[in-house]
């Protein structure tokens, strides 16, 4: 197309089922699928999120559309007693619902204005009486309460915990988080260190290849502050900061005191 | 007991605790049956309301407060920084409008209504107290049922949820309009 | 400007303040001379104290303050004494019964189990003397570790911790299985 579309972010895939019709102008009970479709699946090509789930809503959507698409163009079937429904009927439905409250978190946007120009007054409690705290009855708290029943509910929190876990995709097999071994870049910022003499922290960052490493870096040079092998230099404030290695070897991180 | 005695001890206590203080408590602690003393305060409030002053009473869910009217908020920013209340971003107040309206009501049930997650969102409104957990639905699963609190009727200026703007049908209705009016394509498959 | 507006403005001001504000920044907010004001505050001052009302305005060296009445103290006494109503609700028993299983454990964990922030119900268990805290953890941040209190244990009658009814770690098997069949059986339809 070649032309620049600036994408509105849409709060979900209503939101911009609602900004389609808004757009084309017409009649919520009347939605032309067939159009509407082909400018929602237009849409979520141009999308750019990285975020599966969110982007599974918008297909989900999508797929809803053309599912009542496909319907709309195979003949009704012929009964009866029923009435055929109309495919877009449910649709309808969650779209005005959805714009009914849109409207009023508009209408509450106002009072919450209005309501935030009256001030109130902390609680000025003489301290001997804010002091006093009566005794709760323990006993009366608790006196429906049994044993088994405090076991019961945590049994059904436990259950509830189980359930959570899918037992399909929980066995699927992990994708590996890097692993950035803490010995091995220790030694190598003082290999760095020996070779360079003096060098620049923000280069030594910068070389890094993920956050974990930047991290570790990082440690390892506090590290190194504080065992006395390195000193470190600023200019000014916001400065790059100069980092001069002081000894003639290398020492292993089990002899720092990680 | 005078009647005037009452209503200065009323306004004591109002104005000691700060925050609202339940119509019990109040009428407690003055020895009144609790109708008589929401009859007192009633006629305060109607008191504080029509006189000049700048300070009134308002109601949240049968709780009484104090606070300055809307009217003087420009003279005490003048002399005082006041913080800013949370600015809600659209998808919160869109969420915090349904769990008004439909509490009580589970976080499955607000995302069918807005077609998204919602955990974000939920978990926000009950950080800012707006929202609170009022117990299980008593299905599988017993999911968390939210509904809002006294501090959303207060940061809203709602006397109970009653208040709420109501979704007049009519209004279904105007929509419904004013779409037909807009429309300039009647497309059909 | 009317007087009864600026008296309306200078109530707003010490309501809103609490402490004492100098005579020169009531003025300066109320674009008033300090002398005006100073009469007209005066003349509420009166008014306050002649009036049968629960607050008045005292005078601190050059500033002014609203507060209560001295013999208004008998009255919130007897108010905060008032005892309030306390109930075990759903979300306070499942924090405790949490705790209870878990202890040590951390806010965070419970949170974690429970899926929503729970600090209003761990503050509630604390207050009630069924939770306290044990430590802290060492890890960043050293999070506050909780367990139940002697007194949980005594309104049980429970002698130590090791006598709460055991989960069978067979139980938590068969929930396993379960929920395996249930998911087997949405995939083969």
């Amino acid at each position: 197309m070649g032309i620049p579309v600036k994408l509105e972010a849409f709060e979900g895939p209503l939101d911009l089922l609602l900004h389609l019709i808004d757009k084309n102008k017409i009649n919520i009970y009347d939605i032309p699928i067939v159009v509407i479709t082909e400018q929602y699946l237009d849409y979520i090509r141009q999308m750019e999120t990285k975020s599966l789930e969110i982007m599974s809503e918008f297909l989900v959507m999508a797929a809803t559309l053309v599912n009542i698409k496909s319907r709309m163009l195979l003949p009704a079937p012929e009964t009866e007693e029923e009435e055929a429904v109309d495919p877009r009927q449910e649709l309808v439905e969650r779209l005005l619902e959805y714009k009914m409250y849109k409207y009023i978190s508009e209408e509450l946007k106002d009072k919450q204005m209005d309501a935030s120009r009256a001030l109130f007054k902390p609680p000025t409690i003489p301290q001997e009486i804010a002091d006093y705290r009566e005794d709760v009855d323990v006993g009366a708290l608790l006196s429906d309460l049994t044993l088994a029943k405090l076991h019961e509910i945590f049994r059904s929190i436990v259950k509830k915990q189980v359930d959570k876990i899918d037992p399909i995709r929980s066995k699927f097999g992990k994708i590996e988080k890097e692993d950035v071994n803490l010995a091995a870049k220790f030694a190598q910022i003082q290999e760095y260190g020996l070779e360079h003499r003096r060098f620049s922290f923000r280069n030594l960052l910068e070389a890094q290849m993920s956050k974990m490493e930047v991290i570790v870096t990082f440690l390892g040079i506090l590290e190194l502050i504080k065992i006395g092998r390195i000193k470190i230099t600023q200019e000014c404030l916001f400065d790059d900061i100069i980092i001069t290695y002081l000894a003639n070897d290398i020492v292993q991180m089990e002899e720092a005191s990680f | 007991m005078e009647l005037k005695v009452v209503e200065a001890q009323i306004e004591a206590i109002l104005f000691t605790m700060g925050e609202a203080v339940e119509l019990e408590r109040i009428a407690g602690a003055t020895n009144q049956d609790p109708e008589t003393t929401r009859k007192i305060i009633h006629n305060m409030m109607d008191r504080y309301g029509e006189e000049e002053r700048g300070i009134h009473i308002i109601e949240l869910d049968g709780a009484y407060q104090l606070c300055t009217k809307p009217q003087m908020y420009e003279i005490i920013i003048k002399l005082t920084h006041i913080p800013k209340k949370h600015v809600l971003t659209d998808v919160l107040l869109e969420t915090l409008s349904i769990i008004a309206y439909k509490q009580p009501i589970t976080k499955l049930q607000i995302e069918q209504i807005r077609g998204v997650k919602s955990d974000h969102a939920v978990n926000k409104l009950v950080e800012y107290n707006l929202v609170c957990e009022l117990g299980r639905m008593e299905v599988p699963g017993r999911p968390i049922l939210f509904g809002t609190t006294e501090e959303f009727l207060r940061s809203f200026g709602l006397q109970s949820l009653d208040a709420l703007p109501i979704i007049n049908p009519e209004k279904v209705e105007d929509f419904k309009l004013e779409a037909e009016e807009e429309m300039q394509l009647k497309l059909d498959i």
